[in-house]
C-alpha cells in the first residue's frame, strides 16, 4: 500500500487543528475591536460643514462662552444649534461682508435655514439630556473634548454604551465643580476621586444604569 | 399667507416650509428636512392625485416598499459594525422666544364635536402638535378628553385630507374660484340672494354665526339651513314642547343622588359628556369611612355605557321607553296619560325612590326618544323641585337654532323644485349622511352651482362643482362655544399642512373680503365685544386660558305647560323587529371613518374594530338561530339582509347581552365610498335605512338570511359565543364587586374573593425600592368604560394601526384595553369595565424568561421593555398572565408617510418589527419630571407625573403616583379595602392595582 | 442472551470480516447509486428548496406569515423544534446509553441513529433561531459574547438554558458520531480505488492505522464520551421542558415534565429510527445486519417509553383534579372538551392505543406494521406538542384574553421543509458514510472469538 | 530485499486470526521485546493485555476538562450578573444561584467531551497521515480482515535476521521489512 501523504503533513495537520483553536478565538476578538475602532464610531473624524465655522477660533481664540450659542444645554434635552440670527449679531457688525458667511446672510435674507451636519449622533433609541448632566457637574469637555481646538468640531469619544456606563458607574472620577462646566480648558485636579466622592455628595449625584434611563 | 400664495399642488416643499413661518412662528427642523427630502415624499403628492388613488387604495404597493425597508434593517442589523448615516440638523433662522429645543410647548385651544367646543390643551414638539389633552380649565373638558378629542391629531396630518381646490374633479387655483364666485354672487345680488342657501352643521361660533348674519343681511332672501346628522332636534323639539321655547338644560350630577335615564346616554355622547362623566364618577368613590354613592336607574332600547353603570337597568324597545315615562310621572301625581302597566314591578319602587329624594333626584331623557319623553323628563324634575338644583335652564347655544331634520327637508324641497341656483355647503357630509327618503343626491344635481368646503374630498365634495379643502381646527383661527356657553378662541397650532382655509375666511368671500385672514375676522369680531376693555389683555388671556371669562350663558327662569302632549296617549309601535339607530361610538356620524385610530378601537361593549353590524339580543339570536364562532382568523358570523321601510342593507349579525329582544341596533357613520384609504368600504351605510320622520328607531324592520358568512375583527371574546369564559371570569373573580350594603356591612369582604399571598412566601427575599416606586390604582366602580384612555395611549406612545386582518388574527397593539365582563344572565346582565395595562409586577414573569435581559426592571420598579435589545422570541407574553404585551409581527408603523412622522411622540422611540411592546407607565413623562426635579434639586412632587392615560381619564377612575409616599393619592387608595390585585395569588405582586366596583342598588327592586 | 440470539441472531450467518467489511463499504464506494437513492435524494432537496424559500419570504415580511399571535405566542415553530429535538435524542441513546449497558445489538443500528441525531438537531435549531422576531440579531445576542454595550444574556432564561444545552448537544453529538466514524473512514480509505476518495477519506481518518495502542485510547474515550453524552442527553430535553416547566402557564408549570419529556423524546426517537431502518434494511438488504431482532428490542423499547409517556399524561390529569388550582383544573377540561379537544383524543390514540398493540409479538415482529406504528407515534407526538403549548396558550389566565391559533401555509412550508432539509442530509450520509459501523459490527462476528489459548 | 531509502522501520508480520496475532503477541512480549505494536481492524482487548501496554490516561485529563467546564460556566454567569452588570430581573437575586446550575453542568459536559476527544487524538499522535508502516502493501488489509504484528528496529533486541526468524516461527503468514 503505497502512502498517500507526505511525511511533512503529519505536522501540518497536527497544527492545523490546534490552530483552528486560535483562529475562532482571534476572529472573536477581532469583531469586537472593530466595533470600537473610529471606523465604526465615527469618533475623531472631522465633519465638513457648509459655514466654515471653526469653534476652535471663537471658542479657542475669542473666548466666547459655550451657551452663547448653545443655550438650551442647561435647560432641555438639546444644547440646541444656534439660529441664524445668533451668527449676526456679531457677524452684522464684524466680517459683514466676508464671503465665507455669504451662507449665513443668505439664511437670513431668504429664511432658511442653515444645513449643518451632525456630528454627535445618537441612535434614534437613546434619549439622551444634556441639561441633567450640566446640572451635577458634567464638564462639557469631559464628552465633547477640547473643543476650542477644533477647527471642525469632530466626535471625541466613542459614544458607544460601555463609554456611557463607564461614567454612570464612577462619576466620581469624571465630576467637576459646577462653575467650571463650561470651562472647556478645565484639567482634572491631582485628587481628582476625592473631589468627586465630594461633589456626588454634593450635588446629590445619583447616576442610573437601568434601561429606561436612556431607551424608552 | 393670503390664499394667492396657496399653490395649486399645495404639499410641495417650498409651500410647507412658507406656510411654517406662518402665523404660529414655529418651526420644526428635522422631520422638515426629511419631509423635503424623502424619496417616499415626492410619490406620496403623485399618488395624492385622485386617478392615482386608487392604486394607493389596495395597500400592497406600500406594504412592498415598507417590507423592503424593513428587509434592509434586517441587513443592518446583520452585522454589529455598522455606520449612521450623516443626519442634518437644520436651526432656526430666528428662535421663537419660548422655546426650548426638546421642550414640548402647550396650547390652550378647543375642538368642537357636533359644534360644541370641549377646551383642549395642545402639546406641541417644535411647531408639531403631537398630542392633546383636556384643559382643566375649561368647564366642559375639566382636564378630560373623549377618544375624538384624541384622535384629532392623526385627523390633522391624515395624508388623504383634501389638499387642492377641485372644479369637476379637476384641479383648480383659488384665483379661478374666487372669479366664478363673484360671478355667480353678482347673479344673486340682483335676486336678493333668492337662489342662494348654506347648509351648515350645528354652529355654536360666535364670529361665524355673526357673519352669516352679515352675509343674510347682504342677500336678505337667502337662507341658512342646518343639518347634524347626529343632532339634537328630539332635545330641542322636547324643550319647545315643555316651555313653548328652545331653552338648553344643564345638569348637576354632583347634586344628584338618584338619576333616572331615559334612555340618555351622558357617557356616551351630548355635548357635555365629559362634565358629566366627571361628576357622576365622583358621586361614586366610596370608602369603608362614608359608604355613600349615588344611584342610577336606566331605561333604554339599545346598550350603551350608561346603562352598563347603571345600578338598574331595564332594558326594552325604544318605542316602550315613552310608556315608561308617563307611568312615572303619574306615578308622581302628575297628571299624565298613557302611562305602561307592563313594568309596574319596576317603576313602582322606582317612583318610590324619586319621591324620597325629591329635589336630589333628577331625570334625563336621551336625544334617541321623542319630544315628548323629554317633555315628560322637564315636568317630571319640575314637580320634583329639582329645578335650581340638578337642573337649570338656559338660551340655547346653538347659533340660530332649528329643527335640523326639518330644515334640510325644506332645503330638499326646494332643490327639487329648482329654487336654489347656488348651493354652500360647509363641512356638513349630506350627500353621505342625510336621511334616505329625502334621496339628496338626486335634489343635489338638480341645483346649478353647488360649492363645498371640507377636510376631505368626500361624498358630498363628489356631487359639488367646487371642492375647497376646508383647514383643520387645529391650523385655523376660530372660536366656539361649549355646552354651557362659555366661549374658547381656537388658535392654530400649525399653519395649514395641505392649504385648507377656515369657514371664516371662506365666508369672508361672500361680504368681498377673501383676503382678510380668520385671524383678523376673529379679533374683529371680538373687539366688538369688548367694548371698553383693554382688548390685547383680555386676547391674550383668553387664548392663554382657552376660555373667555363669564361666557357661560346665564340660566333662565322657564315653567313648563302640561299640553296635548301630556295628555294624549302616544301610538302604539308597530309590529315587527324595532330598528335602533345610534351614531357609531368611533367613528360618530361617519366624519371620522378615516382615523384609523379610531376604526380600530373595540367599541364598548361589542370589542367589534372596523366594522359595524346589526347588533340583536341573545334571545332574538336563539330564535332565529344565529350563532358566532370565534376562528384564528376573527369571529365568524352571518350575513343577513337587513330590510326596514322598502330599503335593504347587508350586515353582518352580532349578539349583545342585555341587548333588548325584537329590536336591532345599527350604529351610523360606515360603508363610506370617499372616505379615504382607511375607511372606504369598511363596515355597511346604515343611513340608506333611515329616514327622516324617525331618526333613532323605527318598527317594521326584518332580518333576511342570506346563508353567507363573514368575519369580524373582535379583541375580546363574547360570552354570548363562549358560556366558558364567562364561568371562568366568575370563578377567578377577575372582577370583584359587591353592593353597596354588602360592602357597608362588611368592608373586608373584596379579600375573601380571592387569596392574596404574603410577600414573604418566596425562595428568594422580596426587592426593597428605595426613593420613587411608581404604581397605580384603577377605580373600576369610576370607570365607565368610554375608551378615552386607549386613544390617549395611542396618541402618547407612537402606537400603530395594523388593520382588520390583524386585529382579526389577535395582533393589535393597544398597550391598553378596557376589558368588559357581564355577570348575571345573558338577558339583563351586571356589566363592568376593567382597563388592564401592563401591571409593572414586582416578581416580573416575564423578565425572567427574556433570554437578552431586554425587559429588566428599573429602581423604581417599573418594568422596562427596551425594544433595541429585545430579538422577539415572544416568551415574555406567553408568561404574561395579564397578556398585555403586543408583538410587531410585521412592520406596522407607516414608515413612509411623512406627515405621520411629524404627528410622532419624539419622545418614545418608533418600534420596528420583531420587537415586543408594552405600557410603560409613560416612562418619557417620568423622565422629562425627573430629570427637571433633579435639576432643581426637589422631590418629584405628589401629582406632578400623570400618565397619558390617566390624563385622559374623564371619570379620575386611573390614579398613578408614588406608592412609597405614605401621603399620595394612589397609597391611600391601594389601603383602601376596595383595593385588590389582579391574579394576585400567582405573587406577581402588580404594582397596577385595582379598586373593586360597588353598585347601589335598591333594595325594593327587582334585579335588573 | 444465547436463548434470543438463537431465535433471531444479531448478525446473519456465514459473515466473514472481509464479507461484512465489503457489503458495508461497497454501498458506499460504488461506482453510481442506485435509482431509489436518486429519488429519495430528489425528494429531499425539493422540499429544501420549499425550506429556503419560506426563510426568504419569512426574513422579507415578517414572524407575522406564520400563525403566532396574543395569546398565542408560540405556534408550530417551538412545535416542530421540540419534536425534532425529541426525535434526536433516540441516536444517542442507542450509541451512548446502550454502549455503556453493552447492547451488542445496538452496533449495527447506532451509526445511522446518530446520524439522524445530528441531523434532527439541525432541523431543529431552525426554528429557535427563525421563530424570533429579529433572527439577524437573535442569532448571536443569545449567545454570551463580549461586547460594546456591556450586557449579557440572562443566565435565568430557560431559552439562554435551551443555547448551551442544544449547542452543547449538537456538538458532543458530533464529536461522538466522528470518532467512531474514524476506523471505518481508514476502511475507507484503504479500500477506495479512486485517488480523490483516499485522499478526502485519508485526511478525514487522520492516519488511523488499528494500534492496538490507539484501540486502547480509543475504547476508553467511546467510553467516556457515552458517559458524557448520557447526562447530556437527558438534560437536554429536561432544559427543553423548563421552557414550559419555568414558565407559569396552566399546562406548563409541571414538575413531571423533565422525566415525561425525556421519555417521550425517545419514544418518538425510536419511532424515527424504525422509520428509517425498516426501508433502509430492504432497499441494501441489510437484513442479515439489521435483523429482526433489532426490530423487535426497538419496538419493546418504544412500548416501554410509549407507557411512561401515558403514565405523564394521567398525572398531569391527575395533579390538575388533586391540587384543586382552577386554572390547572380549567386547562385539563379545556384540553378534553375545548375547541382543540380533538386534538387530545388524536394524541391518545396516536401515542397511547395503537402503540399497546406491540404487547402481541406477532405484530411487533412485522416490519411493515412496526413501520406504520413508527409513522403514528412521530404523528402523535407532533400532536402532544401542540397540544402542550397551543391548547395551554390560547385559554390562559384572564378570559379577556383568550384567543385561537392556526397553523399558516407558511407553518406547514417550513414543517415539510425541514423535513426535507432531514432527507436531504440523510441521502448525503448513507451514500459517502457507511450507514452501520464496519468495525463495530466485526467485533460482533462469530470470527472475533478467540479459541482457547494454549498455556 | 528492496533498497532502503530512509532505513529500517521494524518487521512487520501478518497473521489470519485474531487468536494467532494474539498468541504472538504474547510469545514477543515474553521475548522481551518493548518496541512492539500489533494492528487489527477492530479492538482487541486480549492482544492489548498481551502487549501490556496497561491503562489510558484519558480519564484524568477528561476528569480535569469536565471540572474546568463546570468552573469556566459558573465563572461567567457570576461575573455577568452579579459583577459586570447587576440587574433586578423579576425581583430575582443578582445570584441566582438555581437557574445558573443548568448552563453551568452544559459547560461541563462540553469542555469534558471536548477534553475527550483532543485528549484521544493526542495520545494516539493523531492526525498522523503518514506512517511507514503504510509502506507494507498488504497492510490496507488491517482495515479489513488481516492482523499484523510490527517489532521496530528501534528495539534493543532487535538484530535483522533473527528477529525475522523469531517473528516467522510464530505463525505468520508473511513477515517484511518496514521501511521508514
Amino acid at each position: 500500500m503505497p502512502q498517500i501523504f507526505h511525511r511533512s503533513t503529519n505536522t501540518l495537520s497536527k497544527a492545523s487543528i490546534f490552530g483552528a483553536l486560535f483562529v475562532a478565538a482571534g476572529g472573536l476578538w477581532l469583531t469586537l475591536e472593530i466595533n470600537r475602532t473610529s471606523w465604526v464610531t465615527r469618533a475623531h473624524e472631522a465633519r465638513t460643514q457648509a459655514v466654515p465655522f471653526s469653534h476652535a477660533h471663537h471658542v479657542g481664540g475669542l473666548g466666547v462662552e459655550c451657551r452663547y450659542c448653545h443655550t438650551s444645554v442647561d435647560k432641555g434635552a438639546y444644547a440646541g444649534i444656534p439660529p441664524t440670527k445668533t451668527c449676526m449679531n456679531c457677524h452684522s457688525q464684524i466680517w459683514g461682508q466676508s464671503p465665507t458667511l455669504e451662507p449665513v446672510r443668505a439664511s437670513l435674507r431668504t429664511d432658511t435655514s442653515l444645513e449643518w451636519t451632525k456630528v454627535h449622533d445618537l441612535p434614534d433609541f437613546v434619549y439622551f439630556n444634556h441639561s441633567a448632566h450640566v446640572n451635577k457637574g458634567v464638564g462639557c469637555s469631559t464628552c465633547h473634548g477640547r473643543i476650542d481646538r477644533m477647527p471642525f468640531v469632530w466626535q471625541e469619544n466613542s459614544l458607544l454604551m460601555e463609554w456611557c456606563l463607564e461614567c454612570h458607574r464612577n462619576p466620581e472620577k469624571y465630576l467637576r465643580p459646577k462653575e467650571e462646566v463650561y470651562n472647556i480648558a478645565y484639567e482634572p485636579p491631582a485628587d481628582q476621586l476625592a473631589l468627586g466622592k465630594d461633589l456626588v455628595r454634593r450635588y446629590d449625584v445619583r447616576p442610573r444604569v437601568t434601561c429606561s434611563t436612556c431607551h424608552r | 399667507m393670503s390664499a394667492e400664495e396657496i399653490p395649486a399642488v399645495p404639499v410641495d416643499f417650498a409651500g410647507v416650509r412658507r406656510r411654517l413661518d406662518g402665523t404660529t412662528g414655529r418651526r420644526y427642523w428635522k422631520s422638515l428636512e426629511e419631509l423635503a427630502d424623502s424619496p417616499g415624499f415626492l410619490e406620496f403628492l403623485h399618488r395624492e392625485f385622485p386617478e392615482q388613488a386608487a392604486t394607493f387604495e389596495d395597500p400592497k404597493g406600500r406594504r412592498e416598499f415598507l417590507t423592503l425597508m424593513s428587509a434592509s434593517l434586517a441587513l443592518a442589523g446583520l452585522t454589529a459594525c455598522t455606520r449612521q448615516p450623516a443626519e442634518k440638523i437644520l436651526p432656526y433662522v430666528k428662535q421663537p422666544e419660548e422655546l426650548v429645543p426638546g421642550r414640548p410647548l402647550f396650547f390652550a385651544t378647543a375642538v368642537a364635536h357636533d359644534g360644541y367646543a370641549r377646551g383642549v390643551l395642545v402639546e406641541s414638539h417644535e411647531g408639531r402638535p403631537t398630542k392633546i389633552e383636556g384643559n382643566p380649565d375649561h368647564p366642559v373638558s375639566l382636564g378630560a378628553t373623549d377618544v375624538f378629542g384624541q384622535a384629532h391629531v392623526l385627523g390633522l396630518y391624515d395624508p388623504d385630507r383634501s389638499q387642492t381646490v377641485k372644479f369637476y374633479g379637476e384641479v383648480r387655483t383659488w384665483i379661478q374660484f374666487r372669479t366664478a364666485l363673484r360671478e355667480a354672487l353678482a347673479k344673486q345680488k340682483g335676486t336678493q340672494g333668492a337662489g342662494l342657501r348654506f347648509l351648515t352643521g350645528t354652529v355654536t361660533s360666535p364670529t361665524l354665526a355673526a357673519q352669516m348674519q352679515t352675509i343674510l343681511a347682504e342677500f336678505p332672501s337667502a337662507k341658512w339651513h342646518h343639518y347634524e346628522p347626529a343632532g339634537r332636534d328630539n332635545t330641542r323639539a322636547g324643550a319647545v314642547l315643555a316651555f313653548g321655547e328652545p331653552v338648553d338644560a344643564h345638569y348637576r350630577f354632583d347634586q344628584a343622588d338618584l338619576i333616572l335615564s331615559l334612555e340618555a346616554d351622558f357617557v356616551g355622547s351630548g355635548p357635555a359628556s365629559l362634565r358629566l362623566i366627571r361628576e357622576f364618577a365622583r358621586r361614586r368613590k366610596v370608602d369603608d369611612a362614608k359608604p355613600v354613592m349615588n344611584r342610577l336607574y336606566v331605561v333604554e332600547g339599545s346598550p350603551s355605557l350608561t346603562g352598563a353603570v347603571a345600578d338598574h337597568r331595564l332594558a326594552i324597545r325604544s318605542s316602550e321607553i315613552e310608556g315608561v315615562a308617563r307611568a312615572v310621572a303619574t306615578g308622581l301625581g302628575l297628571p299624565v296619560e298613557g302611562g305602561t302597566i307592563a313594568h309596574v314591578d319596576w317603576v313602582a319602587p322606582l317612583v318610590k325612590d324619586l319621591r324620597s329624594k325629591g329635589p336630589r333626584a333628577l331625570v334625563i331623557a336621551g336625544e334617541s326618544q321623542p319630544p315628548a319623553v323629554h317633555a315628560l323628563a322637564h315636568a317630571i324634575n319640575e314637580k320634583l323641585g329639582a329645578v335650581g338644583q340638578t337642573v337649570s335652564y338656559t338660551a340655547p347655544v346653538e347659533a340660530g337654532a332649528e329643527d335640523h331634520a326639518a330644515s334640510l327637508k325644506t332645503l330638499v324641497g326646494e332643490m327639487r323644485a329648482g329654487q336654489v341656483d347656488l348651493l354652500v355647503v360647509l363641512g356638513v357630509n349630506a350627500a353621505y349622511a342625510a336621511p334616505a327618503d329625502l334621496a339628496i343626491a338626486e335634489a343635489l344635481d338638480k341645483v346649478p352651482l353647488r360649492i363645498h368646503l371640507g377636510l376631505y374630498e368626500d361624498e358630498t365634495a363628489e356631487r359639488c362643482h367646487w371642492h375647497l379643502p376646508e383647514a383643520h381646527p387645529l391650523e385655523a383661527w376660530s372660536d366656539a362655544r361649549a355646552a354651557d356657553g362659555t366661549v374658547t378662541l381656537l388658535q392654530p397650532l400649525i399653519a395649514p399642512l395641505y392649504g385648507g382655509i377656515s369657514a371664516h375666511e371662506f365666508l369672508g368671500g361672500f361680504l368681498g373680503r377673501a383676503d382678510t385672514k380668520g385671524y383678523d375676522i376673529l379679533r374683529e369680531h371680538w373687539k366688538g365685544q369688548w367694548p371698553g376693555a383693554d382688548f390685547e389683555k383680555e386676547w391674550k388671556r383668553a387664548l392663554h386660558d382657552g376660555v373667555v371669562k363669564d361666557t357661560a350663558l346665564p340660566s333662565k327662569a322657564v315653567a313648563v305647560t302640561l299640553g296635548d302632549w301630556a295628555t294624549t296617549a302616544p301610538k302604539p309601535a308597530g309590529s315587527g323587529l324595532e330598528l335602533v339607530f345610534r351614531p357609531d361610538p368611533a367613528v360618530h356620524d361617519g366624519r371620522f371613518a378615516n382615523n384609523g385610530w379610531l376604526q380600530e378601537l373595540p367599541r364598548p361593549l361589542t370589542k367589534l374594530t372596523w366594522d359595524n353590524a346589526a347588533i340583536i339580543g341573545p334571545g332574538t339570536a336563539q330564535k332565529l338561530g344565529f350563532s358566532i364562532e370565534m376562528t384564528a382568523t376573527g369571529h365568524a358570523t352571518e350575513v343577513v339582509e337587513l330590510r326596514y321601510r322598502n330599503r335593504a342593507v347587508r350586515a353582518p349579525i352580532w349578539v349583545l347581552p342585555g341587548h333588548p329582544e325584537d329590536s336591532v341596533t345599527v350604529h351610523l357613520g360606515q360603508g363610506r365610498t370617499r372616505a379615504g384609504r382607511v375607511g372606504n368600504r369598511v363596515g355597511f351605510d346604515a343611513y340608506a335605512l333611515r329616514t327622516s320622520d324617525a331618526p333613532w328607531f323605527g318598527s317594521g324592520a326584518e332580518l333576511v338570511r342570506t346563508g353567507e358568512t363573514t368575519k369580524l375583527a373582535c379583541t375580546q371574546d363574547h360570552w354570548s359565543i363562549d358560556q366558558t369564559a364567562h364561568k371562568e371570569a366568575g370563578r377567578r373573580h377577575v372582577v370583584r364587586a359587591a353592593t353597596l350594603e354588602e360592602y357597608a356591612k362588611e368592608p373586608g369582604l373584596f379579600h375573601e374573593m380571592g387569596e392574596d399571598p404574603d410577600p414573604g412566601l418566596s425562595m428568594f427575599p422580596p426587592h426593597k425600592y428605595e426613593g420613587n416606586a411608581w404604581g397605580m390604582a384603577i377605580d373600576l366602580n369610576s370607570c365607565v368604560g368610554c375608551n378615552a384612555c386607549v386613544t390617549a395611549c395611542v396618541s402618547e406612545n407612537n402606537i400603530p394601526v395594523v388593520g382588520k386582518d390583524q386585529v382579526s388574527r389577535g395582533r393589535e397593539m393597544h398597550w391598553i384595553r378596557v376589558d368588559r365582563y357581564y355577570q348575571g344572565a345573558p338577558e339583563s346582565p351586571d356589566t363592568y369595565h376593567q382597563p388592564v395595562l401592563c401591571m409593572h409586577c414586582e416578581n416580573a414573569p416575564c423578565e425572567v424568561v427574556c433570554p437578552v435581559t431586554a425587559t429588566v426592571h428599573s429602581e423604581e420598579g417599573l418594568n422596562d421593555m427596551i425594544y433595541n435589545r429585545c430579538v422577539g422570541t415572544r416568551y415574555c407574553s406567553n408568561n404574561c398572565p395579564y397578556k398585555v404585551r403586543r408583538f410587531n409581527f410585521f412592520l406596522y408603523q407607516d414608515w413612509t408617510t411623512p406627515t405621520f412622522k411629524m404627528m410622532r411622540n419624539p419622545d418614545v422611540t418608533v418600534r420596528s418589527r420583531g420587537v415586543m411592546e408594552k405600557c410603560t407607565y409613560c416612562v418619557q413623562r417620568i423622565s422629562r419630571t425627573r430629570i427637571d426635579a433633579r435639576n432643581e434639586g426637589r422631590p418629584i412632587r405628589e401629582g406632578e407625573i400623570q400618565t397619558a392615560c390617566q390624563q385622559a381619564c374623564p371619570a379620575e377612575a386611573i390614579v398613578f403616583g408614588d406608592v412609597n409616599d405614605p401621603e399620595s393619592r394612589v397609597a391611600k387608595l391601594k389601603a383602601s379595602p376596595r383595593n385588590y390585585g389582579l391574579l394576585a395569588e400567582l405573587q406577581t405582586r402588580p404594582r397596577t392595582t385595582y379598586l373593586a366596583a360597588v353598585r347601589n342598588p335598591n333594595p325594593e327592586m327587582p334585579h335588573g | 442472551m444465547a436463548s434470543p440470539q438463537a431465535e433471531h441472531p444479531i448478525v446473519g450467518p456465514g459473515h466473514t470480516f472481509g464479507t461484512v467489511t465489503d457489503k458495508i463499504s461497497t454501498i458506499v464506494l460504488q461506482r453510481r447509486a442506485p435509482l431509489g437513492w436518486w429519488l429519495g435524494f430528489a425528494a429531499g432537496f425539493a422540499l429544501l428548496q420549499l425550506l429556503l424559500i419560506t426563510v426568504g419570504f419569512l426574513l422579507f415580511k415578517g414572524i407575522g406569515v406564520w400563525g403566532p399571535n396574543v395569546p398565542v405566542g408560540w405556534g408550530f415553530d417551538i412545535i416542530n423544534f421540540v419534536w425534532w429535538i425529541g426525535i434526536g435524542h433516540a441516536g444517542t441513546l442507542i450509541s451512548a446509553i446502550l454502549l455503556l449497558l453493552r447492547q451488542e445489538w445496538r452496533t449495527s443500528i447506532n451509526r445511522f441513529a446518530e446520524a439522524m441525531t445530528l441531523f434532527a438537531v439541525a432541523c431543529a435549531a431552525f426554528y429557535p433561531v427563525f421563530h424570533t422576531g429579529r433572527p439577524w440579531v437573535a442569532f448571536y445576542w443569545l449567545f454570551p459574547y463580549p461586547n460594546v454595550m456591556g450586557l449579557w444574556p440572562n443566565f435565568r432564561s430557560p431559552l439562554i438554558w435551551d443555547v448551551f444545552a442544544v449547542s452543547t448537544y449538537a456538538t458532543v453529538s458530533a464529536l461522538f458520531w466522528f470518532v467512531g466514524l474514524i476506523p471505518d473512514l481508514a476502511t475507507l480509505r484503504d479500500r477506495t480505488a479512486s485517488k480523490a476518495g483516499k485522499v478526502l477519506y485519508g485526511i478525514l481518518a487522520m492516519g488511523w492505522r488499528g494500534s492496538a495502542r490507539h484501540w486502547n485510547n480509543y475504547e476508553t474515550a467511546s467510553l467516556l464520551l457515552a458517559g458524557l453524552a448520557t447526562p447530556l442527553v437527558v438534560s437536554v430535553h429536561t432544559v427543553v421542558s423548563f421552557d414550559f416547566a419555568v414558565g407559569q402557564v396552566p399546562g406548563w408549570h409541571a414538575t413531571i415534565f423533565p422525566p415525561y419529556f425525556v421519555a417521550g423524546a425517545i419514544y418518538a426517537g425510536f419511532a424515527m429510527v424504525l422509520t428509517i431502518a425498516i426501508p433502509l434494511r430492504k432497499a441494501y438488504g441489510l437484513e442479515d445486519f439489521i435483523t429482526m431482532r433489532h426490530l423487535e428490542n426497538m419496538a419493546k423499547v418504544m412500548l416501554a417509553t410509549g407507557l411512561i409517556v401515558a403514565y405523564g399524561y394521567t398525572m398531569e390529569a391527575f395533579m390538575a383534579w388533586y391540587s384543586g388550582n382552577t386554572y390547572e383544573r380549567f386547562m385539563i377540561w379545556n384540553r378534553v372538551f375545548g375547541p382543540y379537544g380533538w386534538t387530545y383524543w388524536a394524541l391518545l390514540l396516536c401515542n397511547v392505543l395503537v402503540p399497546n398493540t406491540l404487547w402481541v409479538k406477532s405484530l411487533r415482529t412485522n416490519p411493515v406494521y412496526l413501520f406504520l406504528i413508527s409513522l403514528v407515534v412521530s404523528a402523535g407526538m407532533w400532536l402532544e406538542r401542540f397540544v402542550i403549548i397551543v391548547t395551554s396558550l390560547y385559554r390562559d389566565f384572564l378570559p379577556s384574553s383568550w384567543g385561537a391559533y392556526r397553523g399558516t401555509v407558511f407553518d406547514w412550508a417550513a414543517f415539510v421543509g425541514t423535513i426535507g432539509l432531514f432527507l436531504t442530509l440523510f441521502f448525503l450520509f448513507i451514500r459517502f458514510l457507511p450507514a452501520i459501523s464496519i468495525s463495530e459490527m466485526r467485533t460482533i462476528l462469530p470470527a472475533a472469538e478467540l479459541k482457547e489459548e494454549k498455556p | 530485499m528492496s533498497r532502503r531509502l530512509h532505513g529500517l522501520y521494524g518487521l512487520m508480520a501478518e497473521f489470519h486470526t485474531p487468536t494467532e496475532v494474539v498468541e504472538a503477541a504474547h510469545r514477543v512480549h515474553a521475548a522481551g521485546y518493548t518496541k512492539v505494536d500489533a494492528y487489527s481492524p477492530y479492538p482487541i482487548e486480549e492482544l492489548i493485555e498481551a502487549l501490556h501496554i496497561g491503562h489510558s490516561r484519558l480519564p484524568k485529563l477528561v476528569l480535569v476538562g469536565g471540572i474546568l467546564g463546570a468552573l469556566a460556566g459558573w465563572a461567567l454567569e457570576y461575573w455577568a450578573s452579579v459583577i459586570e452588570y447587576p440587574m433586578n430581573i423579576g425581583g430575582r437575586p443578582e445570584n441566582a444561584w438555581p437557574a445558573f446550575i443548568i448552563p453551568a453542568f452544559e459547560t461541563t459536559i462540553l469542555f469534558a467531551a471536548g477534553t475527550a476527544v483532543l485528549g484521544l487524538l493526542a495520545l494516539n499522535g493523531l492526525p498522523e497521515p503518514y506512517h511507514p508502516v503504510f509502506n507494507v502493501p498488504s497492510f490496507a488489509l488491517a482495515t479489513r480482515d488481516k492482523f499484523f504484528l510490527c517489532i521496530e528496529a528501534g528495539d534493543p533486541k532487535f538484530d535483522g535476521a533473527g528477529t525475522l526468524e523469531f517473528l516467522q516461527g510464530l505463525g505468520a503468514s508473511d513477515v517484511r521489512e518496514v521501511e521508514h
